[in-house]
């Protein structure tokens, strides 16, 4: 591999008669993760609307310096801004009510407010969930039924895409448990390197990772374990990664992006399916071979995930497929009943947030050997 | 969870502050603070991995990143040792100066993909012996291996050579040195390099073995400044510096696997039901950092054990003793 | 060698012509030509910054000349740094030990030498070693740490690292200045012992007595000029010496007006107090010093002076024992109400302690005051009423500053006391600790000094003057008393220099405050 | 230096050879403000080679950061927000470095006093609706105070103990932001996020854009309330260094001790003290960061501010009011230098300037003399 060219800078800046969208990240542009997967999507897009000049802005800490990143940008006259990570949701919607003309995608959050502020998510744990029946099918296959989990912040997301994990794992797999750690980090490699290997030698034969790099496959790789990378497609390289559920930000982006110019979009709280196209699970995309992980599981485990994977494409396997009764919690009790499944709301709230959900996100599904975070 | 592995963990990631500290411990030795180790660490990892993607060749990476930090840290020595500088403040921008500098140059690097890393190694016979052997002898990468063979070597020097003696002598009074023909300045620049050597060796064992990668600021994780503490903690003796290194190493590790068990000796494992208290277990090097420092500042064993009397003062010959 | 020795021609060991050595602002050696024979002591004389250290740091490779040659062994010498002078066996102990103190004297001893190679086998070493000092009849411990010896010990390794790299020529800055009059003889004893085995050696003093009793030539350096070249010291009287060293006849008289003596201001009483390194410096003075008077302390240095002045400006703890004040007790008090109380303390190491030297003129002078109005205003500083009070010190004493604003870094070493006097003088104490207060000092800016103590007496101050010049204290003094070891020896109150020296040299007069055996605490 | 020393490298072939002399006068009081210049001049030179030679164009960049840190009111009032905390911490620095104090905590006294002004909204110490003023004035007791115990311990040890301050302190900055973690994530965090929840308005510092409403002209501009209290922190440090007698106590300690001592100045009772001033300062900026700017306690409340401030105390050679306009050169480098990709650039122009600055420093103490061969 060689690296690209050493040095080459960019300083954001409008270009007069276009449409200038840009973009906020929380990490390197190129860390081969989370922030790629979306650099990347704001590439297609510069590539597919036409008409349109994209720039973005790196390394931007959440809360106040995201603040004031997102306020120059808008001076500068960006017609569109995306921001990436979860912390920008406050600052951009401060930003939004002083620029009415611009409009503000933000990514992973759950404010709106209509106008010119949009949020934007995806149902990634549908994919988790695909991953997690691989990954169960392949602890089973190497005899070692355990599964480990790095999870990032005790946060809605976190739990849900967790306990997707686990009830993906649980059905090619029933007796297989999954440990988790906290690395209160979205990104550093080197505490991702920790966690997976503290995972890995404390029993797991697969680990997934929540947070935003490929590290916890290089350390399967090492091990000789398996790691579940995640967020861009490009992550999973390394010989020993399973597979990779990802953002194909691209689609996505491009439709916000033109109907933004066409003033069809109308900023507010979108949720988006597999069959956006936004969403991939590695080596079951279109062009795309198994890995080697996953070629070898049994036949009738991967044809069974390839079936959920076309359904999913055509809409007819979604997140609340996913999170359908009945569904107990890891002490025995049940969740969810039969029949029944949970909503958009459960999905993405913890009860003391006091928006009124019904289940709510705060619970840890049958298998995995946890606690429960204590937030509160 | 099982404390032979996180003592093993942290064994491997306790050489990378190992070869920090004992770096910082001969400039140190030789009178010069240098507070620059955390820019010249990521200095070095970056060159490492930078190398190691070109030419393919991991050993070569590292034989740059120590070469690219010893050249570094002599701007530090030039200030310190030449013009006079507060060494305090000279040390601090050399790291401001590194870490600019790395960041520049490590560009696009992180998106280098996997590279050949340097290969770990099982002892044959060593790695038997029960509890020792899973520690230090399975499945480390060979620069661990490599702190074992330097932690003596670098005692020994230090307290049992003529190089060593002469190093101690410009550490503590210089003028003494220099009044038998020792050369004070080339000695201190000569340390000041050795030390900066040893941080761009241990910035390439994290990007080359222990994490490999190039994370930006991010790889090294204030590593550096730990070492710094290191120091003093090990009261500028290489044998305790490699305790603390491996101690550090290991809490490192054992913060994220406590959280693991439910029972810890016999007791609710406060750190599972709350994996937040590790947030206290990750002050515990620190703070204790400070408690051997109010031990240590004890007249007696300041006399023998204690700061190189003339650290952080820069020699200037024919001012009048110390 | 012997054959040599016997030979009347000597030959030649050291000859250094035409040395000059600049310093900023300074000429401190001045074409100086200086011959050591083969075999002899050799005395350099001359007063506090004649040049005397410059010349032998140059001899030694420390300071490299701005001109002039030096020849060694009849070779052309170019020393670039003291490895090179070592080389020449040309070995120098300092006035300043240079010795490392966490290591051992063996240690220390084979510092900077190219052997061992690469392992230090010590013990090895710690063999050799005593018995070269047998040899020389210096008793150390090889394996000893040097912080754990005496001064007179640590001389001795000072010594041996020279001997054991095998210098024939040996330079010795000033080595008596902290020895006791014991250690002296054993010195004077050990380096006649050289002179019998060939060596040549360069002693430099400002102390007649010693150079007349060591040496074998002396030559004289004034202001970096020598004023007498190689002078057989045979048949030369000490006065001749004393003229040569400061350049006129030394028959300083003062106008001193009879003062009649007040009442008593300071009073110690059995005073106890270790020194830095927690051995007994003083030993159960007591003295008294009046109103109007100067009571001047003799003693060779290191025998408890500078403790004895520290512990009355509260700066170092008693140990046991009283000190009055103007009837007012003020053992171990802080220092702060020891300013508040009158005390006025000229410190012995200007430079040190008693300035600050990146701080301006003014901000120094105002040490003690800052507290007092017109400076203090509350919590403020009056920064005019601070740089008006300078300005009027500048005149008052004659400081030569451009401005007070002036760091006092870059005054010269005569301005810089006058600041440190017109500072402690002006507060018009009840009590002047007067420490070496001419130390450095030319003779122009001494008579200066002398006269302002002088004009302090009669203003009624109570003076105790601590020197180590002996015609400084007879000059000025009122009464003499004698410190060794911590204790005073008695007083003499005529100036009999014979009784003095007594005094410094341990003996008790009859007049001597008894020690007293049992202790009234 | 002797001169021996540094001349002993001189060429010998040169028709001519350069002497360094230390100085016998100091040199006149423009000539270190000049030097400083030329020295900024001369690093920002280097810098541009190296950009260049990463393939930026410096010319661009520099023109860049120029107009995005000062190029209109709008980045103007960003700037300051950026200088705000760096000035509030270089005047922590300076007071302490005046007595050779060696603070390098100023960020973990940052972090305390964002503790301690959070602790007043969070525990709560105020009742939410408490006025404005008076929500203001708590948080900045408490910021400072807390600020003053982290300093006072490395104060103490020092005193009492001899203990290395440089160390300490470092430790204690890693120590505090342990302790700020565990608040952040195990007893403030709001839904399990890194951060807690916004304050209420009445704990804002008031911002330009808070009177927006009456200013039109206001809106956007955020910098606050902060930078009247950074002012009149230099105008105290000033007075209390230059004009009291504690100041002059501070002086004469950190250039001479045994004289301070000799004076009977109590050192360590003033190595506390002057510990405790620090980092109540330092404590003071991490208030005004808080309550001023982030408005909420979270992890990323500094981008190494106490770090910068210790090189803008040293920049401003240690002068109260010099410390202004250092702070806000370097706000703007940080405020300019996020908008240039990648992200090393501002950092490593910063330490080129620091390495050039602090090296220029040797010619406010020595001369340097040509002299022609064979004048003496
Ligand atoms: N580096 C220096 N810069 C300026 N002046 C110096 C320096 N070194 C020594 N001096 C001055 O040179 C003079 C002689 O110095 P030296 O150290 O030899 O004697 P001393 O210790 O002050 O006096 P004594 O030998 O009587 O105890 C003193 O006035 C001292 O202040
Ligand atoms: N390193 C130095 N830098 C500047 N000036 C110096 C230095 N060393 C000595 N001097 C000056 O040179 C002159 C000669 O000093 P030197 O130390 O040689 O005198 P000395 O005869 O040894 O005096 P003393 O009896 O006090 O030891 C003095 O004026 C002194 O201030
Ligand atoms: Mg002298
Ligand atoms: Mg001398």
């Amino acid at each position: 591999a060689t690296p690209e060219k050493v040095g080459e800078f960019q300083i954001p800046e409008i270009q007069k008669g276009k449409f200038n969208v840009a973009m906020v990240l929380i990490g390197p542009h190129d860390d081969g993760g989370w922030s790629q997967a979306h650099y990347e999507g704001l590439l297609y897009v510069e590539k597919n609307v036409p008409n349109v000049h994209v720039a973005y802005i790196e390394n931007v800490p959440e809360g106040a310096d995201s603040e004031q990143v997102f306020r120059a940008l808008s001076r500068k006259g960006f017609n569109l801004i995306f921001g990436t990570s979860f912390g920008f949701m406050d600052p951009m919607e401060t930003v939004a009510s002083e620029f009415p003309n611009i409009t503000y995608i933000h990514i992973s959050g759950y404010k709106s407010n209509e106008k010119n502020f949009g949020n934007l998510f995806g149902a990634m744990e549908t994919m988790k969930y695909l991953a997690g029946m691989l990954a169960g099918a392949r602890a089973k296959m190497d005899g070692n039924p355990k599964l480990g989990y790095m999870a990032t912040f005790p946060i809605p997301e976190e739990l849900r895409l967790g306990n997707a994990i686990a009830l993906g794992m649980r059905k090619t797999c029933p007796e297989c448990t999954m440990d988790v750690r906290w690395i209160n980090t979205w990104h550093d490699p080197v505490k991702e390197k920790e966690a997976a290997a503290s995972l890995f030698d404390a029993g797991a034969q697969v680990v997934f990772t929540g947070a935003d790099t490929p590290a916890v496959a290089d350390v399967a790789t090492e091990k000789g374990k398996w790691g579940v990378t995640y967020d861009w497609v490009g992550s999973c390289k390394a010989e020993r990664c399973l597979t990779a559920p990802y953002w194909n930000w691209g689609p996505v982006y491009a439709k916000i992006t033109q109907g933004v110019i066409d003033k069809t979009y109308k900023p507010g709280w979108d949720y988006f399916d597999a069959d956006s196209g936004g969403l991939g699970l590695f080596g079951f995309m279109e062009g795309q071979t198994y890995p080697k992980g996953v070629a070898e599981l049994p036949p009738e485990v991967i044809n069974e995930v390839k079936d959920l994977v076309a359904k999913s494409l055509k809409g007819e396997f979604t997140r609340f497929d996913v999170f359908k009764g009945p569904i107990k919690d890891n002490t025995g009790k049940v969740i969810v009943p039969e029949g029944e499944s949970l909503q958009q709301i459960d999905l993405d709230q913890f009860p003391e947030m006091g928006l009124g959900c019904k289940y709510c996100m705060k619970w840890w599904a049958e298998g995995i050997t946890a606690e429960l975070p204590q937030t509160q | 969870m099982d404390l032979i592995i996180v003592l093993q963990a942290g064994v491997a990631t306790g050489t990378i502050l190992l070869f920090a500290t004992l770096g910082e411990i001969f400039a140190e030795r030789s009178g010069v603070m240098n507070l620059g180790v955390e820019g010249m660490m990521l200095l070095g990892a970056m060159s490492a991995f930078s190398i190691a993607t070109r030419t393919g060749n991991p050993w070569l990476g590292l034989l740059v990143a120590m070469l690219a930090a010893g050249l570094i840290s002599q701007i530090h020595a030039f200030i310190s040792i030449t013009l006079q500088a507060d060494q305090v403040v000279s040390g601090l921008s050399l790291g401001f100066l590194a870490t600019g500098l790395s960041l520049v140059l490590g560009e696009g690097l992180s998106k280098a993909g996997t590279i050949t890393l340097i290969p770990s190694w099982t002892v044959p016979v060593l790695s038997q012996i029960p509890i020792l052997g899973p520690i230090f002898f399975t499945d480390h990468k060979l620069l661990v291996y490599a702190g074992y063979i330097i932690i003596p070597l670098a005692w020994y020097y230090i307290n049992h050579t003529r190089p060593g003696l002469h190093l101690r002598a410009v550490g503590e009074y210089p003028a003494a040195a220099d009044s038998l023909g020792v050369n004070v300045y080339a000695l201190r620049y000569l340390y000041v390099l050795v030390g900066g050597v040893f941080a761009g060796l241990a910035g390439a064992t994290i990007s080359l073995a222990i994490a490999p990668g190039w994370f930006s600021e991010l790889t090294t994780a204030g590593q550096g400044w730990i070492a710094i503490g290191l120091v003093i903690f090990a009261q500028w003796d290489p044998l305790r510096a490699a305790f603390g290194a491996y101690a550090f190493g290991a809490l490192r590790r054992l913060v994220l696997d406590i959280q693991a068990p439910m029972m810890l000796f016999g007791f609710r494992n406060p750190f599972y039901y709350n994996p937040y208290w590790g947030f206290f277990l990750e002050m515990l090097p620190y703070a204790f950092t400070i408690i051997v420092l109010v031990i240590g500042s004890r007249e007696a064993i300041r006399r023998r054990l204690g700061a190189p009397t003339a650290l952080g003062i820069p020699y200037i010959r024919g001012e009048r003793g110390l | 060698m012997e054959a040599v020795e016997k030979s009347q021609e000597k030959p030649i060991a050291v000859q250094m012509s035409g040395v000059v050595k600049h310093f900023p602002g300074v000429l401190a050696n001045d074409h100086v030509d200086f011959t050591l024979f083969k075999g002899e002591i050799h005395a350099l004389l001359g007063e506090n910054g004649a040049g005397k250290s410059t010349l032998m740091n140059i001899l030694a490779g420390l300071y490299r000349p701005d001109a002039g040659t030096i020849v060694v062994s009849g070779k052309t010498c170019t020393f670039n740094s003291p490895r090179d002078a070592i080389h020449a066996g040309i070995g120098m102990i300092h006035q300043h030990f240079m010795l490392v103190p966490s290591m051992t004297v063996t240690e220390n001893i084979l510092l900077g030498l190219e052997e061992p190679r690469f392992r230090l086998r010590l013990s090895h070493y710690d063999e050799q070693i005593r018995a070269l000092g047998e040899r020389f009849g210096m008793r150390v411990d090889p394996k000893a740490r040097i912080w754990q010896l005496s001064v007179g010990e640590q001389q001795r390794v000072e010594i041996l690292k020279m001997l054991y790299r095998g210098a024939e020529i040996l330079i010795m800055d000033e080595p008596t200045a902290v020895l006791a009059p014991a250690e002296v003889e054993e010195l004077f004893h050990t380096l006649r012992r050289m002179r019998e085995e060939g060596k040549s050696i360069i002693f430099i003093s400002h102390k007649l007595n010693e150079v007349t009793a060591i040496a074998d030539r002396v030559t004289v350096l004034r202001r970096g000029k020598v004023t007498a070249a190689g002078l057989p010291l045979a048949g030369v009287s000490r006065a001749e010496l004393a003229r040569l060293m400061v350049g006129r006849e030394v028959v300083f008289n003062l106008q001193k007006k009879p003062v009649q003596p007040g009442e008593v201001v300071l009073k110690v009483e059995n005073l106890h107090a270790l020194n830095d390194r927690g051995l007994p410096a003083l030993r159960g003075v007591s003295f008294e010093v009046r109103r109007g008077e100067i009571v001047g302390l003799a003693g060779v240095a290191g025998n408890g002076q500078r403790e004895l002045a520290e512990v009355i400006t509260c700066l170092r703890k008693a140990e046991k024992g009283h000190i009055w004040v103007g009837g007012e007790e003020i053992t171990n008090c802080n220092v702060s109400k020891g300013i508040r109380k009158g005390i006025a303390h000229i410190p012995e190491d200007r430079t040190h302690v008693g300035t600050a030297p990146n701080l301006s003129v003014t901000d120094n002078v105002i040490l003690k005051k800052y507290k007092e109005p017109p400076i203090a205003n509350g919590w403020m500083l009056n920064q005019v009423a601070a740089t008006g009070y300078a300005e009027d010190l500048k005149k008052g004493f004659e400081i030569l500053v451009p401005t007070v604003e002036t760091p006092v870094r870059l005054l010269s070493g005569g301005n810089l006391q006058r600041v440190i006097l017109a500072r402690e003088i002006s507060a018009q104490p009840q009590l002047l600790i007067a420490v070496q207060p001419t130390r450095g000092l030319d003779v122009g800016a001494i008579e200066g000094v002398h006269r302002l103590l002088l004009a302090q007496r009669e203003a009624g101050a109570a003076i105790l003057l601590i020197s180590e010049e002996l015609e400084e204290l007879i000059d000025l003094s009122d009464r003499i008393l004698g410190i060794y070891e911590g204790q005073i020896m008695g007083e003499v109150t005529d100036g009999n220099l014979e009784a003095i020296g007594l005094m410094m040299t341990g003996t008790r007069l009859e007049n001597a405050p008894a020690v007293p055996e049992v202790r009234h605490e | 230096m002797n001169k021996s020393a540094l001349t002993r490298s001189k060429a010998n072939w040169l028709p001519f050879t350069v002497e360094l002399e230390p100085r016998l006068t100091p040199p006149p009081g423009w000539f270190s403000w000049v030097l400083t210049i030329g020295m900024v001049i001369f690093a920002l030179l280097i810098g541009a080679l190296v950009i260049a030679f990463a393939g930026g164009n410096p010319w661009a960049a520099y023109s860049h950061i120029a107009r995005s840190s000062f190029g209109s009111i709008g980045v103007l009032s960003d700037t300051l927000v950026k200088a705000i905390p760096l000035m509030i911490v270089g005047l922590a620095c300076t007071i302490a470095f005046r007595m050779r104090i060696w603070n390098i905590g100023a960020e973990g006294q940052f972090f305390l006093g964002a503790f301690g002004a959070s602790a007043v909204v969070l525990t709560p110490i105020l009742p939410a609706d408490s006025p404005q003023w008076l929500f203001i004035l708590t948080m900045l007791i408490f910021g400072m105070a807390a600020g003053a115990i982290w300093g006072f311990i490395p104060g103490y040890l020092k005193a009492k103990f001899k203990v290395n301050e440089v160390i300490s302190t470092l430790m204690l900055n890693y120590i505090a932001v342990s302790w700020n973690n565990y608040w952040i994530y195990a007893v403030w965090t709001e839904g399990g996020f890194q951060m807690s929840k916004m304050f209420p308005r009445n704990a804002w510092l008031p911002r330009l854009t808070d009177f927006a409403d009456r200013v039109p002209a206001f809106g956007g501009l955020t910098v606050h309330f902060g930078l009247i209290l950074a002012l009149i922190a230099a105008v105290v440090v000033w007075l209390i260094l230059y004009r009291s007698q504690w100041g002059y106590e501070i002086r004469v300690v950190g250039d001479n001790p045994p004289t301070a001592n000799y004076a009977g100045i109590p050192i360590a009772r003033n190595t506390v003290l002057v510990m405790m001033l620090s980092g109540a300062l330092a404590g003071l900026a991490g208030m005004s960061e808080i309550s001023g700017v982030v408005h909420r306690l979270q992890g990323a409340i500094s981008p190494g501010y106490g770090y910068t401030g210790i090189i803008v105390a040293w920049l401003a050679k240690l002068n109260p009011f010099a410390v202004i306009p250092v702070a806000i050169f370097f706000g703007a480098l940080i405020l300019a230098g996020r908008e240039i990709q990648p992200s090393g650039i501002p950092k490593m122009i910063q330490g080129i300037i620091l390495v050039c600055l602090i090296a220029s420093d040797f010619l406010m103490r020595y001369e340097i003399r040509i002299r022609r061969k064979g004048e003496a």
